[in-house]
């Protein structure tokens, strides 16, 4: 048992925290997600020089080989700072898709342009009447002599208006509800018949509507096996957990912080606002949801070398039912403890709940977790 | 122990919902809606009711209220749910006005009331001050007598809707010498004198409704004093427990609860309404069945102050359990808009172009809501001050 | 609107507060759950002589023909005092099932000796296999030449070893889960083959396991319509509920007061513990929980006359759902607030727990009748 | 970061397996679940252990200790749960032992230790004094030296079975002068001591396990003392953490959850089993998050312990989350035996009788569960710990 980092793991973590803590302040973020594509193009080469987009992808992929625990230990760190990049969706979902599903010559031009910061991607498999459930896919993919031609709409493609490429699921068999038949392919931004609406999130990061009006798509451009794309994806989506979570940890952590600091100097009725028991107790709640919150971060990180086993997808879903409910919790309490500044513009507080809020409900919310949770724990 | 409505509640009922059918309440509502033309759905509304001669129900008669009952005034909300009709903006009728008809003299009656009424005067409350917070106590504002004005030096905080205002009541500061609460006056300030600024707070929610307002050498003349001079602490106070139990909404929570069921009717998951959703039920109905108990302690209040009995440390519980709730529902909203409750509709691209109905409103309420157990007197502050009034701690 | 008592009915609360106050200390409270019975027939007499037995009947029953708020008036003084009388089992179930479900001089002679306190009666409707569903019924009733013969295992018949008479539900036809087919029946103590094994609650009253090895009935023994008997049932239960909850909302009330005194006196780190805010705000709570359950009380209250409605059933659900779970926060508070002195059994805190956990949990817990509110609310 | 078993460690996980194939600790649980039979299988089954060499495996191994690693601990637990073992008693191998190791000179060592581990001297603890509670420092049991004796008068309450016990270690006053933390002694006293009495102090949940000790010219050589007059506070405040990490009862939750689920695939209602009623599941998952949480949370003290860090505002954590969720588990347990978590099952009535498997012990845990909360320092006094010690507040 080992909760501790080796020495490479400590000089990345340092080197993540000193990016945030020194050239990344609340004010660049800020002209940052403001901008078009919602980040800062030389952020992301940085990200690049770094190696960090290398970060989770296999060495003879040229990447770092990294696992769960690099991972976490770098986005944890852009949790603190609120960094805007679309990493998520870039690397973490596109990137991971790419490396799991194509290969050769394709797989290395993608993964080099990516890893290099020459390549932005996006992954569009939300659908409107889906809402959490993935296999909820009516968009259709029809056979034709050389391909597919690709037809639906995809409602929230995050890193879409920025994305050089996307990977859009379309269904090639089956029934609306089925996980059988949906395939996945990598479509040009580009490319005809393609229709895209960019707008913003709460937090800043840009998304996009997906309109496919018989898009075209040689067969060369599925990714993974046909009809297997539904589990390809879960697969993806359930490796970026963690990660996922260890930024939102990060942002509790921050706003936990804050908040301490902020109630220190804070006065009314002539003390210091930290001085009130009631506040006190919620503060060691805020900091107990994080400590809760760390320890099944730390716990999916650790069964993440069994990522098809029953107890890893147990912690995954516990994850995020304690992410999800103790986040919001870290949120309100955050917020209203900084009395009328929590809900200026102005402070940074707003900013971190939006994007935790944003992350909880992203691939399930607590509650979907839970009654997936359930499932594989009650059953009878 | 009854609310069983008679013959003439039952009439009133009838003509409540007449003239609802006939004020097309829901073209005022879409006025409100839109940040653009809120100010003008507001009044556009307000005149339709001082035309029916409701729009202050709760004043004395004599000075332009309705004179209901507790009964009718149940039955004005409940209707007004089922109509989608506007609620009317407390600032003047629910909290200057009072302070004017019951500490105010004949002239300031005269002159102020008619406005607040026929919803020309547009009221804004100068009451928090930067750094004060839910210690109204201790604000700082200076007015010093010059001959027969004040002179007014400061800033309010968290003033809504001050951008529209023609007029602010203010407490200021009159006399340092004395605890906290006493040397505060009571003023009614003209937003267009000369040295008042108002600059907005953008919030959280997007929308511009909060401002700080700046007074620098404010003449203020004294006649535009509410009664004694230090003496408005006094005056104020006896206002904040109107104040909490208007923020308790029970009828707008309702009236969420409604549209909530039904936007659960349609939003799937796995094919299946997330109306059926175990989870969902759950939270609904906890709201729901907490929300039945907060309208009849609602009622239970109304019943007092019909009653002439002042409603005491209740309202701090009403705004407490009520702003709870409030933020329940906007909680179960915005989650129940699952992703597209994160999105943004702006100029650019409106809910209908993103594909989704509800979400964008749902994290508007949701983020804006917060302010709702920080205002009007933290509801940290209303568990003091339950505490120490109503348990004797 | 009307929240106010008539002259009546505050004579009504005063003598039952009057009762609570002056004749009824916790020591003699624990002596009469300590006999055998669980009560003290002497109070039962007072309380014949008070004419509450009366309350719930009709004039031309020679009740008192009073209506919830008279029950509700009582009953919350009762709570408040913890006064242990099998009013529940006896008058409010059995009393009003023999109103409801027999005639003539054998409605007569039950409820004038009910009335004036010379008859115990009990109701046998749950098995072991059904928890809080009325309807799923095993016991079988079949049909005799004369009558019906009862067969089948009742598990917890309140008051039942004090009872000279029960009313037993059985199975006259359907199936287990049926509505349809359960009827009630009139059965003597001592008619052979009913076997009685006494127990107690938590709280000291009295219940018992009913075994009925081919019990004989005569058919004038029927209680209500044959195979009517559980809407009959309901309809009762349902008529109970408000008083229930109103005892309940005394226990609150109570259980509130007592640790609001307690923590003034007791002190720690040499102030009175009711000084730290942390408790303050918890012990709002606790009132806050109180005025919620007083104003679903009342509520219910105020629609009682409209029985069948839809609106009165939502009632009873959210009056269920609020007292279960606000009187579980109340005793958990009152109880952890009193610190070590709270879980003794000297003070009368843990007593008042018990008896409210008791009543919480008759005809269905909080979650049960959530989900039977989410069904008059939720239909699709 | 992981916690892959190595070689080793999976040689040690089947020596535990095989320990408790053999070593029938189903036979000394059933003897500890009856109140009459109680110190029988605790003891009986202590002996086990320490025959085995793992009664104190945290203890250093020259004093007997088995020099386990965080993992082996970690492991043995967990196969501890599936064989559903008892766990030790921790007032002398888990409190009092360590004083003595760390503070105690080696004719204590010598002298008690020993009996300690074999299991042959039962001790409890005497802390908490009549008045005082979680305010440890403000006890007034006076110890007065008379040659080389102390003489020991006052009270200690909250004794957890004081009726079995062949020791007591009190925390005692010796002088009144400083702070209260200031002159406090910390001493071992024979219960065999005249002067001693013990009444027993029903509670709640029908088993006496609580009592009250009263100390009447109780003479203690001075021999019994640890470490320096007026030094016990420190002695005993090192302590504290591992008692509050203990209190967490990890291992201890997770049977019961494993319990729960199989009582509610046999409870039914309407002919539904519970574990598919969406309340109960709901409930269930959301204890069981948690505690996947704190199963973590104490791995990481754990660790750090092993490390030779000591547990320092962690272990309040611990016990503040392992409380709740123990009491989690006790009111879910009991309100899923419906009506019957309110019957008692008595020398008159089995559970058999009356028809229910768990009702009974349900209401029992769930009843002294509530003291969880309250006994080792209330949660409420260890968050304020936290927010003094970690938040800095």
């Amino acid at each position: 048992m080992n909760f501790s980092l080796t020495e490479e793991q400590q000089i990345l973590q340092d080197s993540a925290a000193r990016l945030v803590g020194q050239s990344y302040p609340f004010e660049r973020r800020q002209r940052d997600v403001s901008s078009a594509t919602g980040f800062d193009p030389e952020l992301w080469k940085q990200f690049a020089d770094m190696g960090w987009l290398a970060i989770p992808f296999r060495e003879e992929n040229g990447g770092f080989g990294g696992e769960a625990t690099e991972l976490m230990l770098l986005m944890e760190e852009m949790g603190k700072g609120l960094v805007a990049v679309p990493y998520l969706a870039t690397v973490l979902l596109f990137g991971k898709l790419v490396e799991a599903g194509t290969e050769g010559p394709l797989r290395d031009d993608l993964l080099t342009r990516l890893i290099a910061g020459q390549l932005q991607g996006s992954v569009a498999y939300m659908e409107r009447q889906a809402r959490y459930t993935l296999n909820d896919t009516c968009t259709r993919a029809s056979q034709t002599p050389t391909g597919f031609r690709l037809s639906g709409e995809k409602t929230m493609a995050f890193n879409g208006p920025a994305a050089d490429k996307l990977i859009v699921s379309a269904r090639t068999e089956g029934g609306q509800q089925d996980e059988w038949g949906i395939s996945l392919f990598l479509v040009d931004a580009t490319a005809p018949g393609l229709e895209l609406t960019s707008y913003r999130l709460m937090d800043g990061q840009r998304a996009a509507k997906v309109l496919l009006n018989d898009v075209q798509v040689k067969s060369g451009q599925l990714v993974g096996q046909e009809n297997k794309g539904a589990a390809l994806l879960q697969g993806v989506i359930n490796n970026a957990l963690p990660g996922l979570c260890a930024e939102a940890l990060g942002l509790m952590t921050h706003l936990t912080n804050t908040t301490i600091e902020y109630t220190k100097v804070r006065k009314q009725f002539a003390v210091p606002i930290s001085s009130f028991q009631a506040l006190q107790h919620r503060m060691v709640d805020m900091f107990t949801a994080c400590e809760e919150t760390r320890s099944l971060v730390y716990r999916s990180v650790c069964s993440a070398d069994k990522p098809d086993s029953q107890e890893h997808l147990r912690n995954l879903h516990a994850l995020k039912v304690i992410t999800g409910r103790r986040g919001k919790r870290v949120g309100n309490d955050a917020i209203q403890l900084h009395g009328g500044m929590g809900i200026t513009d102005e402070l940074d507080v707003g900013h971190y709940v939006k994007h935790l809020m944003v992350l909880n409900s992203l691939f399930g919310d607590a509650d979907y977790h839970q009654q997936q949770l359930a499932t594989l724990s009650l059953s009878v | 122990m009854d609310i069983t409505f008679s013959s003439d509640d039952l009439k009133f009922r009838d003509e409540v919902r007449l003239f609802f059918a006939n004020a097309a309440p829901e073209a005022s509502q879409q006025l409100i809606n839109n940040p653009g033309t809120y100010k003008q759905g507001v009044i556009q509304w307000q005149k339709k009711l001082f035309a029916q001669g409701w729009v202050a129900p709760f004043w004395p008669r004599e000075h332009g209220g309705a004179g209901w009952s507790a009964t009718q005034s149940y039955i004005y909300e409940c209707e007004r749910v089922i109509a989608q009709a506007p609620d009317v903006v407390p600032f003047g009728l629910k909290m200057v006005g009072p302070v004017i008809y019951t500490y105010g003299n004949s002239e300031q009656k005269a002159r102020f009331l008619p406005g607040i009424l026929n919803g020309s005067d547009w009221w804004c409350q100068g009451y928090s001050e930067p750094g004060a917070g839910s210690d109204l106590a201790a604000l700082k504002t200076r007015a010093d007598r010059d001959g027969d004005d004040y002179v007014v030096n400061g800033s309010k905080i968290w003033t809504t809707y001050a951008q529209y205002a023609d007029w602010i009541f203010c407490l200021v500061r009159t006399d340092n010498s004395g605890k906290p609460q006493q040397g505060i006056t009571f003023l009614l300030i003209d937003m267009k004198t000369p040295g008042i600024t108002v600059s907005p707070i953008p919030s959280i929610n997007g929308v511009d409704s909060l401002n700080e307002v700046h007074f620098e050498n404010v003449r203020v003349p004294r006649s535009n004093r509410i009664g004694e001079e230090g003496q408005g602490w006094t005056y104020a106070k006896s206002l904040l427990a109107h104040e909490r139990t208007a923020i308790a909404r029970v009828a707008d929570s309702k009236s969420r609860l409604d549209r909530l069921r039904k936007f659960a009717s349609c939003e799937l998951q796995g094919g299946r309404p997330m109306i059926q959703d175990e989870e969902f039920r759950a939270r609904f109905t906890t709201i729901e069945a907490e929300l039945m108990a907060l309208e009849y302690m609602e009622l239970r209040v109304l019943a007092a102050m019909a009653s002439n009995r002042s409603p005491g440390a209740e309202s701090s519980l009403l705004k407490i359990r009520g702003t709870e709730i409030q933020q329940a529902l906007h909680e179960l909203t915005i989650e129940l808009a699952g992703l597209y409750g994160c999105m943004i509709a702006d100029n650019d691209t409106s809910s209908a172009d993103i594909g989704h109905s509800f979400g964008d409103q749902a994290r508007k309420d949701f983020m804006y809501g917060r302010a709702a157990t920080i205002f009007g007197g933290s509801n940290e502050i209303q568990k003091n001050i339950i505490a120490k009034r109503v348990l004797g701690l």
